[in-house]
């Protein structure tokens, strides 16, 4: 669960939206790691399309913070390169949707180079993009295909919900000595706000956490899904339900002992995500409940999730959205089995 | 094209001075011919100009929170029209990028089309049949394989046309640009790759795109002819292509025109160039506006006045209303919308999930 | 399930490998429908590096069949495009670990055409890539990645298991308005063989099949580990075990019908694939097995996969592969349970 | 450098007419003076037999079953240790593709790292701490970014070195290649961009690669310069490798390389080539052997006889037999194996998939 907060701590935080703590985290481990550097289209002096960057290449320089050509799959391959000369690179990706040009990169060699190295390589490197809708951005903007990585095994997909575990995982992420996928959640860019403390801190990444206590019903959620979770518990607990929800945070590897440990507390799950529902990361979740917890369970594992189509135009993406009520009545459903 | 405007392509030229034919004040370069008759030109004014409402409209709609994020075209309307009028619309195709609005309307494209997609509406992504176009593209340069595929496919099949490409300097970073050159100059295919470098991607300026000294200068690489052309002249820029489309009807295959141009507006209506673009540079291309010089060559030959320009304006304002009002008339996206054409038939889950969301 | 065939059909029927019936479905295409077209490396007089079109270019041209420059993505991007000008395009990735190198073409252009366009256009096309392992193939050549595929709407992956399939499948994919990513099993293409009917059929691709009746436990496969499913339930039935099994053939679509109702036969699953387990494809099978047939289950969902890793160097291979002991072994815990 | 047979780049030189030093009857070619002396020579020499010497024994190894597919060098050895030698292995790294074993061998791999990785042994995949030298690259062209990052990196670490990558014709039409020069040319990356132009890839001719006269001309769309060289010519490959080496140490970026050579035989041990490559073709490559050549040439310098041409043969046999042997020892690949190197720690999952193995 995320650490309570004590007294003496308040001063040394700060109220931060989900941008706002990355771009804190980025800060901050480029001061204290001269080798940390910044990569990727209009991160310089434009600070990036979403600002994730503002403000760093005027303070670490153009030795530190680099504008790339338009290319992804030379972004993140250059980036393993720069890995291997010995520095720790953090390549942003405008838009999740576009690591699909840099695919061949990212899975048959960022993720396999330890590997094929046998150890002698590692490529130590972030890859941070956002993902997700609500925000009415263009086509293939949109796109939650955080699952299409999860089998790169060698490769760790991560994605935080909140700017506590957005900094602090950040942070874990550009000091593991594995390569990471950041997955952040644009719509919780400006949306998604809490404390966050101002010093360095990490986060491990490879364990889910509690951020809701509960009895009846199991939420499983990562990224923006998670408040979508944390939203419909709300809902629930007015109808006397109480879910327990989970933050898987790591997608690749999977925390298997938090999600069993979970759905075990209430024996009742309701997996949500953006993805649509056919080969969306919550199949995993679920088959790995339905083998390694499935005596604790006592219905139906719920799906709630986009529909099998692909992301639609913005004037429609209300449609497609998983929202508060189907959680809800998903986990109504998972209720109604006694 | 026998006169002495005939664009040399690169092997025989300097790969660097791009070709003009109209100076910015209007008149003829030196020794130069208008390869457009003043009827024609007057065409081409009008989509610019329209082209150039419709940007300032947009915007405005947009901050109003009554239109979607779009890129304008402004500065680039002699670029884009000048290419299209090269086309044959009935035999031709474009295979867009996103910033071509002008060449996509001039092609058959409804403008209302045009309003629904960028509001974001499903229907937006329709294009009528019978008009040769492929959807907007959104992901880079992705639409560049395609066009030489389709190319190619028209000249196995012995099919009359030929097909133009847009995209950006940006977008010729990209690994499929490489692709989809080096195929087309392999099988020869009937295609224009139009790169328009208007000296951007988003905040990214042409000098950290690349460092060759022309994109034209690709071209060799790929066994055929590469030729820059000043992309704020209107007449430059439908000689070079309509040239090189001539040259790919005639079986001699690709061409890869590098217009040079300037992107006098945002990247799209969420971008703050103010950022990174200075105030020298945005004044040095507006004294090259390509609406301006065609005005004034117009002008010189007693076909543009006051009285035209305000007729043109009318006219154009009112296209405008009508395309909004047509689009603003067609009804929400439904839940069918989410699923329909995603395949010819609905999937079983589909279906499933179509019946629930009805629930 | 594969129709039985009778006497007078006998005549007509050829003994064939997989490898046999693909070359026999191209042939048979392309006589009957000129629009059908070849292209990918090495495919023209070459005839494939496997063979798959051999005979092909001196039979039916240059105009025909091609040879491709190395590119993936201009290989697959053309296509869309050729299909676009009315052609009916049938490539070949070489190996479908290099179809990593034309995601950004299969995923956000191929399988959305229509949607993006709103039905106007259609990307009739095929992609064929042999994939899996056993033939001590270089690294990157075996790698079982069916499952990235299968979050793209639009597209059809399917993975036939036998020459019959083969043929039937692969006419029916070229037929198919929609683009269909044909995963060819390279482990069968020389070793499963079986009777195939000379002239053209048909097989309703989205439906699974069921290629074994049994009552005790359900295997649930696709591609080269139904050969396997089959092993196993022959070994299972010397110890009285009745095993059923499902070849689901198609990945996208699911047959959701078919997993169910061969699930609920037993009430015990085992699923089998060469992919490493996390983010499989057996996870989306599991996953709706725990929801839609939840009633019937009688014990944890077993999944039989490679190991969470890279598809090692050819000397480890079959230690990575899932064999027949491991498959029973699984069908026996199913079992225990009672 | 400062004789005469210096080599041009592109920008100043015939583009279609490969550099040569060393005609095929193993003199000079006129006004040439050899960059390297006789001893060096002697020892390049040795490299080109003993890669000759193990693809064929790896090819009898291979069909008896003893050894994995790979792919021979044959015809392309003065090409491969030409550019070998003009690197410092205690400086310079190298990024292969995987038709590259006596560069490799140079730099430092023990050979039975070699074998062992073609036998399929996962400990084959291991590169001896202290050597400059990227994994095998299997994915063809996917090692360029990863050349360009590393020499970049280098650069802003004010590290000396230089990265030359291998690659193929082939290789060169993935988009990988274009998205690699051109950040190298816009980062001024040190690193040197060595394509092995052998006419094949796998069974598809060099003409239906690309319709580029030279694959060095695609280097001015990038900002920097190519060259073609004949690739069977130990001397002119040496030479050109140099000044780009010494190009790129002195700031002055990348160099695309192109070396023109010859696959005298299969692509792998899996492949026919009779079923596609012409007897001609082999025969008027064959008179190119680079091998003999440079015997010819130290022949005329009293270097080369029937004697060391036998010490050389017996030490090479000795040479790969050790080897051999060395691989042979090594334990067989074990549980563990699979796991071991996916991630710096075994994952809650693999830890319970190994025990699950070991029962
Ligand atoms: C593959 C891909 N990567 C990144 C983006 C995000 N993006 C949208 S527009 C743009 C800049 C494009 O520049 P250019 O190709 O020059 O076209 P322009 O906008 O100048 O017309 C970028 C990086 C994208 N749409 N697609
Ligand atoms: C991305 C990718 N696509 C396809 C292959 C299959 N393949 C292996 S070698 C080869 C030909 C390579 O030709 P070239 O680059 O010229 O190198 P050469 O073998 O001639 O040394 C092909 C197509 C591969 N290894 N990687
Ligand atoms: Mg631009
Ligand atoms: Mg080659």
């Amino acid at each position: 669960m995320t650490p309570r907060i004590g007294c003496n701590e308040l001063a040394t935080m700060g109220q931060m939206n989900m941008l706002e703590a990355i771009r804190d985290a980025l800060g901050t481990e480029m001061a204290a790691d001269d080798r940390v550097i910044l990569l990727g289209q209009d991160v310089g002096k434009f600070g990036g399309i979403f600002r994730a960057t503002d403000g760093l290449f005027a303070k670490f320089g153009d030795k530190r913070v680099f504008d790339m050509p338009l290319a992804e799959g030379a972004i993140v391959g250059s980036a393993l390169g720069l890995a291997l000369s010995g520095l720790r690179p953090v390549a942003e990706i405008q838009f999740l949707g576009f690591a699909q040009q840099a695919f061949h990169q990212i899975v048959p060699q960022v993720a396999r180079m330890r590997y094929r190295s046998r150890g002698r390589f590692a490529a130590s490197l972030v890859i941070r993009a956002p993902f997700g809708g609500g925000v009415k951005t263009p086509e293939l903007h949109c796109d939650a295909i955080e699952c299409q990585f999860a089998q790169a095994q060698g490769l760790k997909v991560i994605a935080p919900s909140n700017p506590y575990d957005a900094k602090g995982m950040l942070l874990s992420a550009i000091r593991d000595p594995d390569p990471v996928l950041f997955c952040e959640p644009l719509h919780g860019y400006r949306f998604i706000k809490g404390e966050v403390p101002l010093s360095a801190y990490t986060i491990d990444t490879g364990k889910a956490n509690v951020v809701r206590e509960g009895s009846d019903v199991t939420l499983i959620a990562w990224s923006a899904a998670v408040d979508l979770a944390l939203r419909a518990a709300d809902a629930l607990s007015t109808e006397g339900i109480r879910a327990h929800v989970l933050d898987i945070r790591s997608l690749l590897p999977l925390d298997v002992d938090g999600v069993v440990t979970a759905t075990e507390k209430t024996g009742r799950c309701v997996i949500i995500h953006e993805a649509s529902l056919t080969a969306g990361f919550g199949a995993e979740v679920a088959a790995t409940i339905s083998r390694d917890a499935f005596y604790s369970l006592q219905a139906p594992i719920e799906r709630v999730t986009a529909p099998d189509a692909p992301y639609p135009l913005a004037a429609a993406e209300q449609m497609f959205i998983p929202g508060v009520e189907r959680v809800v009545a998903a986990a109504r459903r998972t209720l109604e089995v006694q | 094209m026998g006169n002495p405007s005939t664009p040399q392509f690169l092997y025989h030229n300097d790969p660097v001075v791009p070709l003009r034919l109209l100076e910015p004040d209007g008149t003829l370069a030196e020794g130069s011919v208008s390869p457009m008759d003043d009827e024609q030109v007057l065409r081409a004014l009008r989509l610019m100009m329209l082209s150039r409402a419709f940007d300032a409209k947009g915007i405005s709609l947009q901050r109003q929170g009554r239109f979607g994020t779009f890129s304008p075209v402004q500065g680039q309307e002699a670029s884009v029209v000048g290419s299209a009028f090269a086309l044959d619309p009935s035999r031709d195709w474009i295979v867009p990028q996103y910033r071509e609005l002008p060449a996509l309307l001039h092609h058959g494209l409804p403008l209302e089309n045009f309003i629904l997609y960028f509001n974001g509406h499903p229907a937006g992504g329709h294009i009528p049949e019978g008009v040769r176009l492929l959807p907007i593209q959104i992901s880079l340069a992705a639409q560049l394989p395609h066009a030489v595929g389709l190319a190619w496919g028209l000249r196995l099949q012995e099919i009359d046309g030929v097909v133009l490409t847009y995209f950006g300097d940006g977008a010729s970073s990209e690994g499929d640009f490489h692709e989809a050159c080096n195929l087309a100059g392999v099988v020869k295919a009937p295609v224009v790759f139009f790169l328009q470098n208007n000296g951007w991607a988003i905040s990214t300026p042409r000098s950290r795109q690349s460092a060759a000294r022309t994109f034209a200068e690709r071209a060799p690489g790929y066994g055929f002819d590469g030729i820059v052309v000043d992309g704020n002249d209107l007449l430059a820029v439908y000689a070079v292509t309509l040239a090189a489309v001539e040259r790919a009807c005639a079986g001699m295959g690709p061409t890869l025109i590098e217009s040079q141009t300037y992107r006098l507006g945002a990247h799209n209506t969420a971008d703050d160039p103010t950022r990174y673009v200075s105030q020298e540079a945005l004044n040095a291309w507006s004294d090259r506006d390509p609406i301006l010089r065609v005005q004034r060559y117009l002008s010189a030959h007693g076909c543009w006045s006051d009285r035209t320009a305000s007729e043109f304006r009318d006219d154009i304002s009112r296209t405008i209303d009508e395309a909004l009002a047509t689009a603003r008339a067609v009804p929400p996206p439904t839940a069918e919308d989410l699923f329909e054409h995603t395949y010819a038939e609905l999937t079983q889950r589909q279906a499933r999930q179509l019946r629930e969301h009805a629930l």
